[in-house]
This record gives C-alpha cells, structure tokens and sequence, in this order.
C-alpha cells in the first residue's frame, strides 16, 4: 500500500514552469532516489507528491487513488523537509511525538516510538532541548526523526544526510536501509550523494531542469547512462568526454589512440576516471600534462590537460608518486569507453 | 419582597454620603422598600440618563439638573403622595421648572437651589488697601476695584468667571438683556446681552480676566476657576453658591473671603437660579413606593437635615421662612455666605426666574458661551459671533421641530 | 484558561470530523464564524443603525422617533464655500475640527511611530532589567484618559510643576495651555506620552519575532546600525509595523478624553478636534443633534477608510515582497 | 530627532565594549523613565493629598499635613506655623485664630503667652503625611468587592474569550486563500475608526433588544470581536513561516490542531499583548459599563468609583486615589505577561 | 593579513560547555578545515571566531590583535552560515550587494562583484529572486556568494557546499580553491564531505565533543592518524579496527594471520578498507562472509563479518561478481597497517 503515480505532472511558479510533465511509477516498497543539478526541481516534485504544492497540471495517484485534490494531512505520507521545518517551540521530544499524538497514539507506544527513533538516530540526550540548541547536524536527524516515528506507507526524504559526517551518515544510511526493509514502505529520496544513490536505490531517477532523464538501477545508470547528461552526472569525478569525427568504424583519441566504434560522424567517446591508469611502457595512452593532483588518501585525483587541450581527469588508487607539471600517458580498456551520437544519445 | 426603588444619584461634594444616611434611615423604618441609591458621575446624568429614558427605561428617581427639556419622562406623583398640598406649599414656585409647560403635575423637587454670585478675597483687597465695592457697585467698578488689587499686589489677573452661559446670563440680564422672545422661542441676542458680552471681552483683552477659564476651552466645555480663587490667585470670582462648601475646604484659615452678591449691571443686581432637582420616573414600576421615598425626602426634617450638612441652599419655602438654619461648618466664613446667597436669591430679575423654566435656556447658553470664548481667543469678531449665535440657536430649533 | 483547553481537548475530534466531511473551506468557516457573528451583530449592525441615523433630523434620541432627512445632514455639513477656510463654512466648527484633525494625526503618528519604535528598539536589546523598563514605557496605557489629561494639565496650567522648573532654571513661565501652538503641540505630546507604551508593545512582538541569525548576517556584513535598521529590522517588521501605522492613525483621528480634558479644545478652537465636536453636537445636551454627529462620524470614517486602505494597499506590497 | 533614528535592534557589546548605542539606549531610558514615571509617581503622590493641598499653587511635590500640636486649655489640637518676629526671630507658634490680616498665635510650651501675627509673617509647619482617608472612605462608601468582582469576571472572561475568537479569525485570515479574504480584512479594519462614543446609541439599541442590558454578558460580548485584536493577531501571523504549518500537515495535523498547537504557540508575542491590552481595556472600561449596567449588584470597579464627577465640582482627591487603586491589579498582569513577549523563536527551526 | 589564533577557548551554553579549551594558532593565507562528529562543536567555534559568540573564556587573537570583546563587525571575516541566515525580503542580487553596499563602493564596482560572484556559482539567472523562490542548492550558492563577494581576509565557511550535486560541488570546491589563492585570504572551512577536506586543506582539525583530537595535513592525517578516533573518523568507509594481544612482538589477526608489531600487550591493528584484496591463492587472509555488497560502480564495498564475529568492511575496485553470502578471505600489505596501543594512540 504505497505505490505512487506521476501522470503528466507540471508545476509553476508564477509564469515559469519548472517542472515540465513528469511521469513516473513508483511501485509499493520500492526506494527511488532522486537525484540532478541543483535547481532541476527534486524538492519540488517531493512537495507535489506530498500534497503541499498543487500541480498546474497532470494527475497523482496513490495506490491507484487520484489524490491530486487532496491536502498533504490526508495523503498519509511522512516528510523530512530540506529546510528540516522543526516546530521550534517544542522540544525534540515533543517535535517527534506530535504527529504520533495527532494520531491519537496511546503515550506507552509514543514514548516508545520516540525512544528507538532516538536511538537510532543517537539524539536520546538531546530530547529536551528546542531547535534552537541543536547544531546542524542534530536538527536534521530530528527532522528525520519525525517522519519516521510515524511509520508511514511512504517516505518522503529531501537530502536527509547532507548535514551529517561520512560516518554517521554511513549509519544513517544503514538505518534507513533497515527500515526501509523492515516496514517495506515506499521511499522517494532525494540526495546529492552519489554513494548514497548507488547504495540504497532500487531505481534512481535522474531529473534536469523539470525532466526525466533516465530511469534505472544504480548499476545500469553508471554503466550504461542513457545519454551524455546522465553520463556526465552520475560517477564522481565526471566522466571524460571527448568530442570527435568516427570514420569509417574507427575514431581517434588524443595520443592517437585508434578504436573501433559502432558509428560515423561526429560521436562522443566517454571514460570514467577510475578506469584511466597510468599506462605501461608498451601500452597507447592519452598523454596529458598534470594541472592538479588531489591526494584523497586511499585514491588520487589526477587533473591533466591533453596535448590538444582538453581536460583529463583520472583516479589512481593510492597515493602515487606523481606531481603538477609532470606528463603522464594515461590508458585504459576499449571496454570501458562509453561512446554517445552527437545528440547525446548512447549508441550501444 | 421588598419593593426596590433605584435612585440615580450624582454629587457635587459630601450629599451622596449625606443621603445615603437618610436613606438608610427610611429603609430601616420602612422594611417593605428597598431604596437602592445609586452614585453616579454627572456624566451619567447628562449622557446616559438621556438614552435610557428615551427607550422608557431608567431609574425610578434622579438627580438631575435638565429638568425642563426633559420634562416628558417625569412622573406625576399627584395620586401618589400623602399630600400634594404640602409640596405645592413648600416646593410650588419651581415645580414649573420640571413640568411640562402648561401642566400642573408634581414631578419632584430641587434638592438644592443655586444661586450664581461673587466671591472676593477679603484679604487681598485689605492687603491692597483697596475698599469693597458698595452693595449697589455695578460690574465695572467690581472690576476696577479688583484691577487695583491685581496691580497693587502682582497678580495674574483681577477676576474670573466660570466658563458657563449660565453664569453669565445673570450679568447679560443685569444688563437688560432678555433671551425669551415673544413666541416663547428664543430672541435674538439682543443689546443687553452685548452690554456685558462686550465688557467680558474687553477684559479678557485686557487681561483683567484669567484666560485660563474661558480662552483656553473650545465648545461648551464646562471649566470653574474655584481652585484658582482658593489659591490667591484672583482676588475677586464669580460663581455661584454651589462653591461655598467646596471654597471652605480648600480656602481653610488661608485668607477671609466673601460671597457679595451679583454686581449689578443698567437694569437690576440679579444673580440666576438653577439647582438641581430629584424627579421621578415615569417608567417606574413601583410609582407608591417612589412617592413614599420622595415624601419622605421631601419631608422637613430631612431637607432641614440635608441642607445644613451639605450647605445647600434649601427650595422649602417653609424652612426659608423660618430662617433657622444652621449649616454645619466650623468654617467662619461659611454662614454669612450662605445668608448673602440667600440673600441674593431675592434680588434676582423676573427674567432669571423665567429661564430655568424655559425649554431653550441650555441651547442659549451652549451657543453663548461657545462663540464668546472664540471671541475672546481671537478667532471672531463680536458682531460674527452674535450672527453665529443666533443662526446656532436658530439651527437647534429647527432641528426640534 | 483550563475550561479553554478542556474545550479545545473536546473539539478537536468533532472539528477533525468536520474538516474531513468539509474540508478547509469548512474550517475556515469555523474559525471565522464565532469571531464574526459577534463581530457583525455588534459592530456591523450599530453602524448601519449609524448611517441611518445621519439620515434623520431632529433632537429625538431613538431612531424610529426620528423624521428622514436624506442627505441634509451631509449638506450642512459639506456647505462650504471654501473648505480651507472654516469661517466660509455652514458649519465652521466642524470644518475648524477638521482642519485640527488633520494637523494633529500628521504630528502625532509621525511622532508617536518614531518615538515607540526608538523605544522598541531599545527595549528590544539585551539590556539588563527588560521587565522593569518595560513596564516603565508601558505604564501611562494604564492610566484612564481623564487621569492622564489631568495630570498633565496640573503639570502644564499656569504654575504648574514644568512651570516651577522653568523659573528654577531662569526662565520666564509660560501659560502652556493658552497659547494656540503650545497647546496643540501639548496635545501631541500628551496623548504620544499616553499611549506609545502600547505601540512599543505591538513593536516590540513584532521585533522579537525577525530571526536572530539575519543579525548575524548583517553583523557579519559590518552592516551600520542606521542600515540593519532600513533594510532589515524595517522590513521585516512590515506587518507588525502596518499594524502600529494603522491604528495610531486612527487612534489619533479619535483622539478625545485626554485632549479635551487638556486643553478643552482651546484655546479658542485650536485644539478642537473631530471627536469633540462630533461628542458635543452628539451628547452634549446644549446642543445635542444626533443626525448631524451620526452623519459627521460618517465622514470621519469614510475619511479613514481611505486613509487605511492606502496604508494597507502599502503594507500588502510589502507582505508580497517576504511571502515565502 | 534625525539622530535619534539611527537606533537599532543590533545587540552589541554582549559584556563587551561600549558602544555609542549603548550610551544612547541609556541615555533614552533614564530620560524616558523620568518623562514616563515622573508624571506617575506625582499621581501617587498627589493621590495622597488632601483636597486643598491637590488645589495648591504652586504644587508640592510630596504630601503634606499641617503639624498640630496639643496646647493646655485648647480642647482640639491647634495647628502650629513658624512664625518670623518683628525682631527677625522665627519661632513655631500655635495659631489660635485668624482676625482679618493678623493671627492670633501661642506658644505651645507657654500657654499664657499670646502673640498678634501679620498673616504674611507665618508658615504652615508642614510635614510628610498621607491622606489615607482618599483611600478608606470610597471602600467604606461603596461595595468594593462586589465591583472587584464583577470587574475580574468582565475582564478575565472578555480577554480569554477575546483571544480565543480573535485568534482563531486571524488565522483563517493570515494562513488561508479563500475569496473574500481581502472583503473581510477590509471590512475588520474598516471599522476600527468606530470610536465607541459615536455608536454608543445604536449599540445600545442593539444590546438592548438582544436582552443583555443589564447584565455582564452585555458588557463582555460586545467588546470581544475587536478589529484591533483580529488585525494584530493577523499581522502577526503573517511572519510565522509557512513551512511549519506544511510540516504539521505532513505530521497528520488537522486544521484545528495546527492553529491549536502550531500557530498560538508561536503567536504567543503577539497574544500576550493582545492580553495585556485587552485586560487593560476591559478593566479601565467605563463609557459602556456605565451604559448597560444599571444595577449597582453588577457595577464594575470603574463604574462604581466614578461617581466623584459631580457637575460643579470634581472630587478628584477620591478619583486619584482610585486610579492607583485600580491600576494595581493590570500592573501585576502586565508584569506577568510581558514576558512571553521574548525572544522569537518563530524562525529557528528552519534552514 | 589573516592569522587567527586561538588561545584556551572554552564555551558554554546555559552550564553545558561544549568547547573545551581550544588552542589554535592558524596562519594568514591558510585554508584550515574543520572537521568532527555532528554536534562536536564546528559551528559554535566559527561563530566564536566570527564574534557572535563570546568565549567563557579563552582569548582570540586575528593578527596578533586581541579581538575577545570586539564584536562581528569590528572583524572584517566574512561567513557562510550552515543555516544560510539569507535576507528573505531581499532579492539576490540585494542580498550580493549588501555588504558591499555598507562599505560604500561605488555601484559599478558592486555589480561588477556582483556579476562576477554570480557566474562563480551559477546563479546569474536567479539575481532577480527571493530567497523563496529558490531552491536549496540555490540558497547555499547565495550563501556562499554574500561571503565571497566581499574579497575579506578571512572566511568562515560553515558546510557551504552540502546541499550542492557532485558535480557543483566539485566546480565550487574548484572556484573555492581558486579563489582562495587570488585572493590569499584565510579560510576556515567546515566540512563533512572527506573530499573536499581532503583536497582543498591546508591542515584539518579533527574535532570531538568541543576537543582537538588532531591538527595535521591530509595525508599525515590519512596516513599516520594520532590515535584511534581519527582513525576511524578519516576515510571513508572507517578504518577496520581489530583489538588483539601482542605477545613477544607479534599480533596474531582472524585467519590467523601473524604479524610483527613493535609492542607488548593489548593492541589495535587498523587497516583501511581500500587496502584489503581479495588473497590469491597462496596468499594470506582475512576469511569472512559477506552480509552487504554496495556496488558504487567504480567500486564495490564488501561488508563481511569475520568468523570471531567482527565486522570487516573492504572496498575493491570496480564491479567484482561476488554476492551476499560468499566467503571471502580479504588480504593486505602489512606495511599498511594501523597499530594503536590500548589507550587508543598511534604506536610508531
Ligand atoms: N544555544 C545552544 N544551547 C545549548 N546547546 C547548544 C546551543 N547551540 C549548540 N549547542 C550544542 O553545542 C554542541 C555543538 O554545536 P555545534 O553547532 O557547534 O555543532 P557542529 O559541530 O556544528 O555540528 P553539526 O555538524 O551538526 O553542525 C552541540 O552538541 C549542540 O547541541
Ligand atoms: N516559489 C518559487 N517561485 C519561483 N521559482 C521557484 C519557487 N520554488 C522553486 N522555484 C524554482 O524551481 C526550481 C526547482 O526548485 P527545487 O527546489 O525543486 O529544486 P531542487 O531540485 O530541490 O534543488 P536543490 O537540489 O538545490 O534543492 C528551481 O530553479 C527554483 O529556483
Ligand atoms: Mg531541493
Ligand atoms: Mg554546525
């Protein structure tokens, strides 16, 4: 009992149409991450679901119920708000158990709902303290804290970890993992976080300026991204693109690196940085020259530039002995390339 | 059960306390009554009492000093008094002046009668070396005389008057001034009226009088200069004989002073009458019991008792006759006051014994004194002011009709 | 307070069955209603019962008692031949009110905002003893009218304390209350002095509610104190401050008991103010014409229904700019 | 003036350095003190006086009483006046009686001693004292606590009833979109300039014929729907963010319970004023009591302690005293509410 | 013209202390990010620098000056707050141009800053909003863009790039970088994200509970963290932490794999996820069974549990075909290795 449906959505705001008809099936249990630029109308989209904004136009159907009409309040559906929203004239305690007492909850099942949300959410010592006191931090997981005490069919989260440190996100992240398996409710979440993304989605949605771009499960979308904009948005760093002429089956890189590809004309060829390595002294590389080396401890982010001036960004696992200035030849698998038609679109 | 009978009741001084004593003592002998006094401010009387008899409700019994425009609404209590030939004989002269014209009915009686008139500051003019005004000394040479007293001893000003028409009116009449037209509706202000009109403003003018009464107010704004003459600040003041308690409480051994009367003007010395009158309500459900209370209030002993309490001068032609009242007061001052106001009341002009019976009298005097003030602060001129005068008296009769 | 909350514990699953069966517009419908019935038969109604007496003449108190004079009233009033000149007018006291009027509101809620709003302000900040200078500021909105015009008549009159303390200081006394400019200025100063406590007070909510951290921003922005004053604290007060801009102007088109007690609306007529007239042509019995008060009174409020919508027309535009 | 302006809300110099804002907020709340308390504290000291003394010119500004003195052969104790001597000496002299300009006087430690004194050469000797009798003679003259009580009950129950209905109309008119919204808004305040005295005979037609003369409820009802407590709630409203109330409706809120448990408590500034307003006017209510309630079993204090407004004379050594008497009770409730007047909170839940 | 120097610093809040003697001496020009477990005391240590708090005690000191009693205006930092703290009724462009406004620039430079700011962060077409109207992503820029447009000697930046996408995320972190060494200014930075404290800091701090734990470069901090907190807290997944006795120089792991360690008696041996493989055949292992498998794409985290019941997280590069359930040994270097003595600190 929480599948979703999107049918035809549009919104605007004063004039400017910001999503521009969405449509989208969410099944019942399912977790679908959203995710896309900052701006594309993730939060929106939530907020449209959830009852508190009215579309302009297009349908939203709940477990098959045209429930457009209908306010938030009677939707059924819990929210962690992206500005957290907390009553700040309640304590924690009281923030969290008040959407319990509007459901006339007895105290006993209250306390002890509160209780294990504070658990998990390790915020027991801070129930009577108000917004006010809390750090960032803490006010998001009490924001979190509220929707799931409810145990509703169906989750609304706007990027409920962004104020958290890796580790306690990697557990908040398991938390909501569990639950979600736990209460098998539908989850839409919304995150910048890629692991996030990759890890906890069944599907994820990829949306840009009010549009889906793809639809697909983590895996899929990293390993065949549908176009050039989920291929260049999903993977971290961004995937490398290079603009070039296929002729005849083959096209050529910087480096003069020959591959053969499944088309002609102007084609796009694309590699993540992961799969770029140092290449061996029998191997073809794109030789480029290193503009920035980020250390991040277990990787390292190689930014080089290619001969013909186009940016190259690899990752080396370690901490390679490698500085700014040096020139490198950088390889990899045919296999891994990505390559997209000059609309865009995946060819393969 | 006893009968309850509300008496609306307004004080100018210690008479609330006076007749709720009385009262009690008539609740006590008359078990079946339950006399229910009421004090009120006057304002009540003025602006509340109004609204509620209009709708035919109200108290049973007021205190109330509109007593002519609002005549229509008192009972007449013939059938109900043990003696109708009693209050003709003690209260007749001014039943007319809470009856409607032409009637005979007893609706009630004064409570108390005023008396406008002067007070001087004996010690002052003695200080000053100036001589009192004889008895017969008309306003121009009361104002001399306190003109020297205010130089010789540096004073703001040499007299005050309350901001009143009625207080003026006394004056205007002295003057030959006459408000009463043939028809029984108001006259033009006439040359009597300016006589004194254009006196008052010339001293305001001049500063002999203190603006502070009459420049300083708009409307009809009632304003006294008692505390004023209590503090030496004028030697001579005139107000009337309602002031004579209120002058000895805060005057105490401060300085000696006199009532002397109203100085007189071409025509007569006259002073004017007024008061203040309980009346019954016609809206009452008890009208016995209202009579039983008024008879009793009405009854000698208890105006004699009222009257020397609170230094009010009686309206029982019986107890002034006898003149054997001792008003109590340690105040030396204070009786032969009293006397002189009393005194006074038989100097008055027939005209001054014609206005309180008289419907227009409280528009004459609203007009007088609105446009008069605005005179004195500069705003008209005397002969605009008379126009506006008779066109606002003229405005209010119509607005009757 | 407990039988509220007892009933609020009682309602609420009733008006939750209601809001289900109704909807919002259904709620809606509930929060207003009580407010509004009370609201219409006690005010909407008098008023009406208000227009219809400035349609009637006469000196009878009760309407039905009264004969239709359909817009005579107004005429008399509005029969002018130049309305800047009082003295032109059918009724020059009316229009000399009038022309008081509109001095006075333009002094007084100049001065009243500026003054309650420093005040606020002040009082706003973190200052030791808050409580204590609150109730100082708020004190004189205690006082009935009378008592305040009272007291500072006997502060004002001729030696009076201001007086007493002039000639102290050297100087030559003044007759305040008899000069037309000290008089009037007296009457703004007074009815300011009475009631800005409670203006302070509706600011002062309305100051606590801005959030802290835009402070910090600005302070953070080296932002001047004059400036975090205009472009922030101003702003966002905006609805606060509608509401103080609207009621002290109508409050000092009401301006009456403390005034006339004051100053009696002298001297001569310089403090004469619309109330006053409208009261002594209404009630006091010399003069009493109900009709022509009733149908001043309209005037007046017509007069303030522009005014209010202007300011409110002002104040939307500012509501539209912080919507969220 | 123009400097004046320059205030600012900037809470600077929390224990820090002084500021020049520091210096002027001071500088406005001692001289403010003076200009707002100094009036007052000669109310309460004038309340004390007696009515000669409140009459004085030039005013004191303490009470004073006359000192008097016990003389052998008096039977009242005389009242006693310093007294300067043709020689220069002063001396404190009983005054027996005054004949015209001149006084006789005795020295009370010598009682055969009379002296004849030009009126112009003696002072009262005066002392501090209270004229408590302001105060104990219109509680031995009226039903104190009849009116009191009435009084409390009229005000209690028209500001509990005030802010609930108010309120619950504000926040329909601030928190919803509905058409007639803005008619509405319009019409409340529209009729905000309707001083009381203008409609005080319709109103009272009105009361009277929907049977409440004469009874509290006619004093209650009619002053409960103030456009002034409806514009200000709503007003106020408008800056609780609207992100809360979505909250609440995601939280399964009904309307009611977002306006019960959302919108009052973080009104709670503005209701407090409103209190504290509300309880101020309806316990210094006069024009109207005075109107609808014409028996003396239901007069309020106001009402009740009025009645020293004679028409020739005011007794205003009664009315002061029971201006400070009354004022008591509304000093104590705005002490205690102001305080919810604090730090907003309203915007600190969110991002 | 920006050294800040902490010195014995201590904050409470009504009783709580939540900064416990901090002593921080950070250099002009420095980048310094801060980084700690949510609610350890971040925040309240940039608003103690920015003025907006005053210490319990402790003294502040920007350039050798005492600035305790000074108040935020008197300091000339600039600061993005975690909570935005925007001007709700003013439009972007107004809130970019405030403080500039206070300085009394002439217009022409301001919109020159002002454009300039906007291209930065992307926010060109928005100038004309309301923060309302602005989507969360949208308000951060806005945030950050009130802080840079000022070109002040320090920042504060308090989580200013958490609601952003990767990809924002990693041009602003970029235009950060950039801007900082245009401009020389010194930077404080609060951040969650172990990338850009990684990339971007000169030095971090390692806060928790209002304590420094540690105050090194990035990799001295990835590489030799001083004790076990820091440890666990840099990295991404934690560092695996096995507690054993060292007994006559050598610890003995799960597997039975032997170790020499240079000490004696109870031991934690901590290797980093990224540096356990797969073993080969003949080589030594961790051998666990696999409860989660997270395929990110470019790498798989593998979350196993020992046979002693220890969790044992690893992260392998790209996408290998293994399943929950697998027994797995996982090897390593030793020279990799963490050793912590009982109390918690580094050894050797
Ligand atoms: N006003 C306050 N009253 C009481 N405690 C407070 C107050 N403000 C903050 N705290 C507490 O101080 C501690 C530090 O808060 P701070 O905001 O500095 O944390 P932080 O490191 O920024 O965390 P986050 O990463 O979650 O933003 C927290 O435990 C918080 O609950
Ligand atoms: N009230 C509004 N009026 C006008 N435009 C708006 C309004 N609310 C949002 N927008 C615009 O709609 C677009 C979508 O906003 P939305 O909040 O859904 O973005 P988002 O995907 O959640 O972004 P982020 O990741 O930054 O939170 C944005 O470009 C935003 O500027
Ligand atoms: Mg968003
Ligand atoms: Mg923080």
């Amino acid at each position: 009992m929480g599948s979703i449906a999107l049918r035809g959505i549009c919104k605007s705001f004063g004039g400017i149409e910001v999503i521009h008809g969405i449509d989208l099936e969410i099944a019942n249990g399912e977790l679908v991450v959203f995710v896309g630029p900052s701006g594309c109308g993730k939060s929106t989209l939530l907020r449209l679901i959830a009852g508190l904004e009215r579309p302009s136009s297009g349908l939203i159907e709940i477990d098959g119920r045209d429930v457009t009409r209908l306010g938030a309040a009677d939707r059924g559906l819990a929210m962690v708000f992206q500005s957290y929203a907390l009553y700040p004239h309640m304590t924690v305690r009281q923030n969290l158990s008040f959407g319990l007492e509007n459901l006339r909850m007895p105290k006993a099942e209250i306390a002890a709902r509160v209780a294990e949300a504070a658990r998990m959410l390790a915020i027991g010592d801070l129930l009577e303290r108000r917004p006010a006191q809390l750090s960032g931090g803490q006010r998001q997981r009490v924001a979190i804290g509220r929707a799931i005490v409810r145990n509703p069919t169906a989750f609304l989260l706007d990027e409920p970890l962004s104020n958290l440190d890796a580790e306690l996100r990697g557990t908040m992240r398991a938390e909501l993992a569990a639950l979600h398996d736990r209460l098998g409710a539908t989850m839409i979440y919304v995150t910048h976080d890629q692991i996030e993304a990759m890890t906890l989605a069944d599907r994820i949605v990829v949306l840009r300026r009010g549009r889906i771009e793809q639809v697909d499960t983590p895996l899929n979308l990293y390993n065949r991204p549908a176009n050039l904009f989920v291929a260049g948005f999903i993977g971290s760093p961004a995937m490398n693109l290079f603009r070039t002429e296929a002729r005849g089956g083959r096209a050529v890189l910087p480096g003069g690196i020959d591959l053969p590809v499944p088309a002609d004309g102007p084609v796009v060829l694309g590699i993540r940085p992961q799969h770029l390595h140092p290449a061996g002294p029998d191997e073809a590389g794109i030789p480029a020259e290193l503009r920035l080396v980020e250390a991040l401890g277990a990787e390292t982010v190689l930014h080089g530039i290619t001969d013909s001036g186009e940016p190259l960004v690899a990752v080396i696992d370690g901490q390679p002995a490698v500085t700014r200035g040096q020139r490198l030849r950088l390889a990899f698998d045919p296999a891994d390339m990505h390559l997209f038609d000059a609309g865009g679109r995946r060819i393969g | 059960e006893p009968v309850p009978v509300r008496i609306l009741w307004y004080s100018d001084g210690n008479e609330g306390e006076v007749i709720s004593e009385l009262l009690d003592r008539f609740e006590a002998a008359n078990p079946d009554i339950d006399v229910i006094l009421e004090n009120v401010a006057f304002q009540v009387i003025q602006e509340q009492l109004p609204v509620q008899l209009a709708s035919g409700t109200g108290p049973d019994i007021a205190r109330v000093t509109n007593l002519k425009a609002q005549a229509e609404h008192w009972l007449d209590m013939r059938p109900y008094l043990a003696d109708p030939a009693y209050w003709e004989a003690n209260f007749g002269d001014r039943l007319d002046w809470m009856r409607e014209d032409g009637s005979d009915a007893i609706t009630g009686f004064m409570t108390q009668l005023t008396m406008t008139g002067g007070f001087v500051n004996l010690t002052l003019f003695e200080q000053a070396g100036v001589a009192l005004p004889g008895p017969e000394a008309t306003w121009d040479e009361w104002i001399e005389a306190s003109r020297q007293v205010m130089e010789s001893q540096g004073l703001p000003a040499a007299f005050a008057i309350d901001r009143s028409g009625h207080r003026i009116t006394g004056p205007n009449l002295s003057y030959g001034a006459n408000y009463i037209g043939p028809d029984g509706l108001p006259a033009p202000v006439d040359e009597g009226t300016m006589a004194f009109v254009s006196r008052l403003v010339e001293w305001t003018g001049q500063g002999l009088m203190l603006p502070d009464t009459w420049v300083s107010a708009a409307g009809t704004t009632y304003r006294a200069a008692a505390d004023d003459f209590a503090n030496g600040t004028i030697p001579f003041y005139y107000s009337g004989s309602w002031q004579v308690a209120n002058l000895s409480a805060k005057i105490g051994d401060a300085f000696d002073w006199a009532a002397i009367g109203s100085p007189c003007g071409t025509v007569g010395c006259s002073g004017m009458p007024g008061g203040a009158g309980l009346v019954a309500i016609r809206y009452t459900q008890h009208p016995e019991a209202v009579a039983r209370v008024m008879d009793y209030l009405a009854s000698e002993p208890v105006v004699r008792e009222f009257s020397e309490r609170t230094l009010f001068l009686p309206a029982h032609a019986g107890i002034v006759a006898a003149g054997d009242l001792a008003f109590r007061s340690e105040d030396p001052n204070v009786p032969p006051a009293l006397e002189r106001f009393v005194q006074a009341s038989r100097e008055t002009l027939p005209a001054a014994n014609a206005l309180p019976a008289w419907q227009w009298a409280n528009t004459y005097y609203g007009a007088l004194v609105t446009r008069i003030s605005q005179v004195m602060a500069g705003e008209l001129s005397l002969d605009q002011a008379r126009e506006l005068i008779d066109r606002d008296i003229a405005d209010q009769v119509a607005a009757a009709r | 307070m407990l039988p509220f909350v007892l009933a609020a514990r009682v309602l609420e699953p009733v008006l939750a069955l209601w809001q289900r069966r109704t909807g919002h517009a259904g709620m809606i419908a509930v929060f207003l209603i009580p407010n509004m019935t009370i609201f219409g038969i006690f005010v909407i109604v008098p008023l009406v019962l208000n227009l219809l007496y400035s349609f009637t003449g006469g000196a009878e108190i009760l309407l039905e008692q009264r004969p239709w004079v359909g817009m005579q009233q107004y005429e008399r009033l509005l029969d002018c031949q130049n309305h800047l000149q009082p003295m032109t007018c059918r009724e020059d006291q009316f229009w000399r009110a009038v022309h008081n009027t509109a001095r006075f509101v333009l002094s007084q809620v100049a001065l009243m905002v500026t003054v309650s709003m420093i005040t606020a302000l002040i009082l706003n900040r973190r200052i030791a003893g808050r409580g204590l200078w609150r109730a100082v500021f708020f004190f004189p909105v205690l006082l009935s009218p009378v008592v305040v015009g009272l007291i500072w008549r006997w502060i004002l009159q001729r030696e009076g304390l201001l007086n007493l303390i002039v000639v102290r200081l050297g100087g030559d006394p003044v007759i305040w209350l008899n000069d037309r400019f000290w008089a009037f200025a007296a009457a703004v100063g007074v009815s300011t002095w009475a009631h800005m406590g409670f203006y302070t007070l509706i600011l002062l909510a309305g100051l606590q509610a801005i959030p802290r951290d835009l402070y910090e921003a600005a302070e953070m922005d080296a932002t001047p104190p004059s400036r975090v004053f205009w472009r922030i604290t101003l702003p966002l007060l905006g609805p606060n401050l509608a509401v103080v801009l609207v009621l002290a102007l109508i409050r000092a088109v009401q301006i009456f008991d403390e005034a006339y007690v004051l100053t009696g609306g002298g001297p001569g007529t310089a403090t004469m103010f619309m109330t006053q007239y409208i009261y002594e042509v209404g009630f006091a019995s010399f003069l009493r014409n109900p009709g022509l008060a009733a149908a001043a009174s309209i005037l007046m409020g017509g007069l303030l229904v522009v005014l209010t919508l202007i300011q409110l027309a002002l104040s939307r535009r500012a509501e539209r700019m912080r919507q969220r | 003036m123009t400097g004046l302006k320059t205030f600012i809300t900037r809470r600077r110099g929390h224990g820090g350095r002084w500021h020049w804002t520091d210096v002027a907020s001071w500088i406005w709340l001692i001289g403010g003190t003076i200009l707002m308390l100094g009036p007052a504290l000669w109310l309460l000291s004038s309340s004390f006086k007696d009515p000669a003394q409140l009459a004085e010119f030039p005013p004191t500004l303490l009470p004073y009483v006359q000192r008097v003195a016990e003389v052998e052969g008096f039977d009242t104790p005389l009242p006693l006046y310093t007294v300067t001597l043709p020689g220069g000496e002063t001396r404190i002299l009983a005054q027996i009686r005054r004949l015209g300009a001149n006084a006789q006087m005795v020295d009370p430690a010598d009682p055969a001693l009379r002296i004849s004194v030009p009126i112009s050469q003696r002072a009262p000797l005066r002392e501090i004292g209270l004229a408590t009798a302001n105060y104990t003679d219109p509680f031995l003259h009226f039903d104190f606590f009849t009116y009191l009580r009435n009084s409390v009950f009229v005000t209690v129950t028209a500001t509990l009833l005030t802010l609930l209905t108010n309120s619950m109309a504000a926040f329909a008119l601030s928190k919803y979109r509905f058409r007639g919204r803005d008619a509405v808004m319009l019409v409340i305040v529209g009729t905000l300039m309707v001083p009381l005295s203008v409609i005080l005979v319709p109103l009272y037609s009105v009361v009277s014929r929907v049977g409440l003369l004469d009874s509290l409820w006619g004093v209650i009802l009619p002053t409960i729907a103030t456009p002034t407590g409806v514009f200000l709630l709503r007003q106020y409203m408008l800056t609780i963010p609207d992100e809360l109330i979505e909250a609440a409706r995601m939280d399964h809120a009904s309307e009611w319970q977002i306006y019960w448990r959302i919108v009052l408590p973080l009104s709670a500034p503005a209701l407090a004023v409103l209190a504290i307003f509300s309880v101020v006017w309806r316990w210094n209510d006069f024009l109207w009591p005075l109107i609808v309630l014409t028996r003396r079993e239901l007069y309020t204090l106001q009402v009740g302690l009025n009645s020293y407004a004679g028409e020739l004379n005011v007794q205003w050594h009664y009315i002061l005293a029971m201006t400070v008497v009354t004022m008591i009770p509304v000093v104590l409730v705005f002490i205690l509410l102001q305080r919810f007047i604090t730090t907003g909170i309203a915007g600190a839940g969110l991002k």
